[in-house]
């Protein structure tokens, strides 16, 4: 079992006719997720790489019976590309684009709350990739083996350097699930902590936060409440000064609100054991899996 | 990307925000020329992003033109916090009766924005939230149903707001939205939102803050970045597209993604460093990006040491390490380089390294390894500026 | 039993402070209805013939404990306050006011839509009596009595000549709900004939219905496949000429739609039988339910 | 509220609808004047409510100045359905390689907008509806969302548009979709949209239908209306404030509620009889309200019997009866009336109209002896025109 994508994937890609968004939709396909179809207007009846693109998500589903979407699209054209996917049927959609305005991500979310059984990932994340099923995004999949370990993250590369120690410690992955950077993201800390809870396959949890926000006090609470597996908690950000974003637009310490410290303790207090490093978070993992690799 | 007072004031008016009628000054005969205009009493006002300007002196009323001349040579140039005064707002005074606090953010929990008014204004909200949070009436916004009528009737009713400004009030709040949405700000904050002695009211103050995100489609908007008030190296970096933020300590770093250099800057301050700045030289790095991104930091004369903690995902190794070797060449660093490369294609780009013999750059295995080398060169070099 | 209003109807007037409001407030109260509270922002804190009024629903709600509201407000605050009324948990909105913007009422429908427990009957319609037990609205109560005929309708005082017709007859009415002759009713004839249907009170329904729109032929359809209690039809506007709006909003017949031939023939098409004035309606219902009177 | 093709074009323009230049002229001088200011080929255009205005000869293409003389002379007061000509519209002539066909109208079922786009412009779109429906792509807007991107596209693509007029059409539909909102509008429609030879995008028609009810927030709209169309019985009435349909039979009818109206008018034509008019005095008719509707019911020259039902609720039977009164002397109507007055204050009121002792007036039981009265009057009567 994994999370979000598998074997079943149906994955059609929005900007597959871009130079970015070809690229990873080849790279995904060769990684052995199933890409179905590409939607770039105008250019309906193309293909790329043998995938058939279409002028619309609406036909590229009635076509292809797509069920999962992934948005490459530039930051202007992002937030009616998902909801286009929402409105032509596809029930998980991940967007990659970074840069998405503010005010185009709340109304997205504000829509997708009224069609509750559509998920969305990111936007400005790296996407899910669940090793040795499917690959949706850019994460760099040779990194990563099938394993017990649930990892969800607001940060990419951070997602990689963890799974990496992680793996160099036997451990393996269920699902990694990058939730994304930005002030407004479709799926919280807790969408994908749920979704991990349920998985079979997933025996620890490892979460990786920054500052900024309050997404990851609100997750502890609610590991407090309704996780049995355990969580080893990560937090960037110790170091970042207040008022400054830091790379990502969504990780900003606002007068006394959003600090790594503050994160931290809220994680602590319910329980959570919270790695100061990323190598600290690998040795924590170890220490509650037993030894090294389940 | 925060405003000044002045350039919030004028944004918010032109959605129909009351606000005293005011000119910025950016010299002191302007700045005289402006109260000659505005009448007296005017009120001299610093332009600086920071809060508590009028404690520190930065906010003074001039009852005639020697004062409005005096005060604008004091406050012009002046230093607040760390912020050299560059601008004036030379503003109408007004007659106060009654000093109220309104304000609209982006919720990011509730993804919603979130309006929030009380009649406890002047003062600092996150100090009355703490001690008197009754006192403020609050209420998130649906972004698809938009600012009610009801919703500003109560806010004013559950604030307390005196009967006869209710309705004004409201609309201030409507108009306050309607800015928030046009202009896609992050935050808009009127602190104090006043009622006069005639029973106007008014926006005293402005803070907004707007989402850089959006400003390819604000134009005007986009023009009005601070860059007085930009560090040189944050314009620099700016003007290169990388993201940089300048700290005060003394190890330049850099790496690829907003989260792992968060977490690098974390790693070296937790081996006794102290870093001198953020540096995330983006996604799939090329080498020029490499070569900029190594530019801005050795900018920062500061810098005794240098950082390079990349973790190849889409940014490949061996073009991280080609960007390396092109900055070397052009920069000719005199400052010591620690690299971490792992991640696609990174035994190609230590290859590179290792082939390329470039004068004082070490490699490390781990980040913590790194981190450590780092921390322990930058404590033995003496700063270049010294030299 | 009767359908939507009843001796437990809480009522919260919107307008209460108003001539017409004030008036038909204390005549509701004088039938029997429990008239709790009023709004009108400005005046909380005052009383209208000792009914209290607040500033806002939210309060009038907390305090009284109202279920039920009457919106008597003029056209250009009308909407505002029905979506006030419904932010604030009321159940039932009976929206009395003539004139408000179509638009205005679009949103209000869209909105309501998100909060499907709430209930809005109107604009411009008449209210709803159920006759002995509470009036919210304008209808004149003193014709009516209580009875098994459910009368739905789309205009005022043909109701009343249809029921006066009843009367006549000796039969006496669950509930008449007048639901408005607006372009965008809150509620339509099938929310309320599928009331009627569940009220074990209600053994005859009678429809009246008028031309514009559609929604006489989706009732039509809507009683052949849900509907068992017998209905007895009515449409006025036979004579109305195309392209001229017949007093109502909603009340015109645009090209070939919305004809009182069409509509009248899809509810015959379904076994409704049809009166072709008010006093064949009431004929057919006795016809029905046997004699004079149940 | 319908507005001439012109006025629709001007408000769709306001919008951001590309539509041809043209001028609107009330005079053949004036329509000369604009032809030379636009230029030839110019179009001139009858500015009447209603479709088909091509076939009956109220558009003509001018190659020149005598040309536009020669058309506006004849289509200025030219009688097209009954309506006279009052006003052109010339109109830059356009080039068309394509005739599509885009409107917006309120769904009253789907309490939605639906928006419709087909490539059979020019065409009655009930019968491409009734022939072709595959060639029409529909979709319903939801009211909070709005209009997006992708339901431009879903329509272009759905229509099948080329492929390379597929971002204009798109983008003029968001306009329109803007124009229907802002305006609130309860449709608009544009038929033909055309592609010119130079691929470019228009509206070479348009038909605006206003929400009356809205018309106090667009005061520049509610001024649009075409009262040289009116009826002068319509125009009395609405400076009346009374709800009055004009129709060609000659049995006045007044009534209080729209719905109980609309049923006089059946039960009066079952009967035999033509109604005169549609009334609607309103819930709560007032004693003035009644007395204006008489004077308007009257005015029609050719009423020859006047049925008044009333059966009140609001309305009260006392205050009918006053009304009516009061209008039989003010008026002295010539013809005979049957009143039949049931509900709220019923024998007061009729007790009131027995005492006045008006004559020529009759009262009666039911809403059908009433009807049938009426009509038996009025076959006996003879116009009062005749006399």
């Amino acid at each position: 079992m994994s999370v979000l994508v598998d074997e079943g994937t149906r994955l059609c890609v929005s900007g597959i006719t871009g130079r970015e968004g070809s690229f990873h939709a080849m790279n995904n396909r060769r990684y052995g997720t199933q890409v179905v179809a590409g939607v770039t207007p105008g250019k309906g009846g193309q293909d790329v790489e043998g995938v058939p693109v279409f002028d619309t998500f609406r036909s590229a589903v009635a076509e292809t019976d797509a069920d999962t979407a992934m948005i490459f699209v530039p930051p202007p054209f992002a937030a009616d590309s998902i909801l286009e996917a929402a409105d032509a049927g596809i029930q998980t959609i991940v967007a990659i684009t970074e840069g998405i305005p503010a005010h185009d991500e709340l109304r997205v979310s504000a829509q997708l709350e009224r069609t509750p059984s559509v998920r969305l990932i990111g936007p400005n994340c790296p996407g899910v990739l669940s090793p040795g099923k499917a690959n949706v995004g850019i994460i760099p999949a040779a990194f990563f083996s099938p394993g017990n370990v649930g990892v969800v993250s607001r940060s990419g590369t951070l997602t990689y350097q963890i799974g990496n120690e992680l793996a160099q410690r036997g451990f393996g992955n269920s699902s990694i699930v990058g939730i994304g950077g930005d002030p407004v993201p479709g799926s919280s800390f807790i969408d994908i902590l749920a979704l991990f809870e349920q998985d079979p396959e997933t025996e620890l949890m490892v979460m990786s936060g920054e500052i900024g926000g309050e997404a990851e006090e609100l997750a502890a609470d609610y590991i407090a409440a309704h996780v049995s597996k355990p969580v080893v908690g990560y937090i960037a950000g110790f170091t970042a000064p207040p008022g400054k974003t830091m790379g990502h637009a969504g990780a900003i310490v606002s007068g006394s609100k959003g600090t790594a410290q503050a994160k931290a303790e809220a994680l602590e207090a319910h329980g959570v054991r919270v790695g100061r490093t990323p190598t600290q978070v690998a040795e924590i993992a170890a220490d509650i899996l037993g030894a090294d690799g389940a | 990307m925060d405003l000044l007072e002045y350039q919030g004031k004028q944004l918010l008016r032109r959605h129909g925000v009351p606000v005293p009628e005011g000119r910025p000054a950016a010299s002191v005969d302007e700045a005289v020329a402006a109260a000659e205009e505005i009448g007296y009493p005017c009120v001299v006002k610093a332009q600086v992003q920071i809060g508590g300007r009028g404690k520190l002196g930065g906010i003074k009323v001039a009852a005639d033109r020697e004062a409005a001349r005096e005060h604008a040579d004091a406050i012009l140039g002046m230093d607040i916090r760390g912020l050299t005064v560059h601008e004036l707002w030379i503003e109408q005074a007004s007659e106060i009766a009654a000093e109220h606090y309104a304000s609209i953010v982006l919720d990011r929990s509730a993804r919603a924005p979130l309006v929030m008014l009380s009649t406890r204004g002047g003062m600092d909200i996150e100090e009355v939230a703490a001690t008197e949070p009754e006192a403020i009436a609050t209420l998130h916004v649906d972004p698809l149903l938009g600012f009610c009528d009801f919703h500003a009737r109560r806010l004013a009713f559950g604030a307390g707001v005196e009967a006869d400004v209710v309705r004004p009030v409201g609309a201030l709040l409507a108009r306050l939205y309607e800015a928030f949405v046009a202009e896609e700000a992050m935050l808009v904050e009127v602190n104090p939102l006043i009622v006069t002695a005639g029973r106007e009211v008014r926006a005293l103050d402005a803070k907004v803050t707007l989402d850089a995100n959006a400003l390819f489609r604000h134009p005007d908007n986009a023009a009005l970045r601070d860059t007085a008030a930009e560090d040189e190296q944050e314009r620099m970096a700016r003007e290169r597209g990388l993201t940089y933020v300048k700290l005060d300590g003394d190890i330049g770093i850099l790496g690829n993604g907003a989260g792992l250099v968060m977490s690098t800057l974390d790693v070296v301050a937790q081996a006794g460093g102290r870093p001198a700045n953020f540096l995330d030289a983006g996604g799939g790095s090329k080498a020029e990006a490499i070569a900029s991104a190594v530019e801005v930091i050795l900018s920062d004369p500061k810098v005794r040491a240098v950082l390079f903690n990349i973790f190849g995902g889409i940014t490949r190794g061996d073009e991280v390490a080609r960007g390396l070797i092109e900055a070397f060449h052009q920069v000719q660093p005199q400052v010591p380089f620690v690299v971490r490369l792992d991640g696609t294609n990174d035994e190609e780009g230590r290859r590179l390294l290792a082939e390329a013999e470039l004068p004082n750059l070490r490699t490390a295995r781990t980040m913590n390894e790194a981190a450590e080398q780092v921390v322990e060169l930058a404590g033995e070099a003496v700063a270049p500026g010294s030299r």
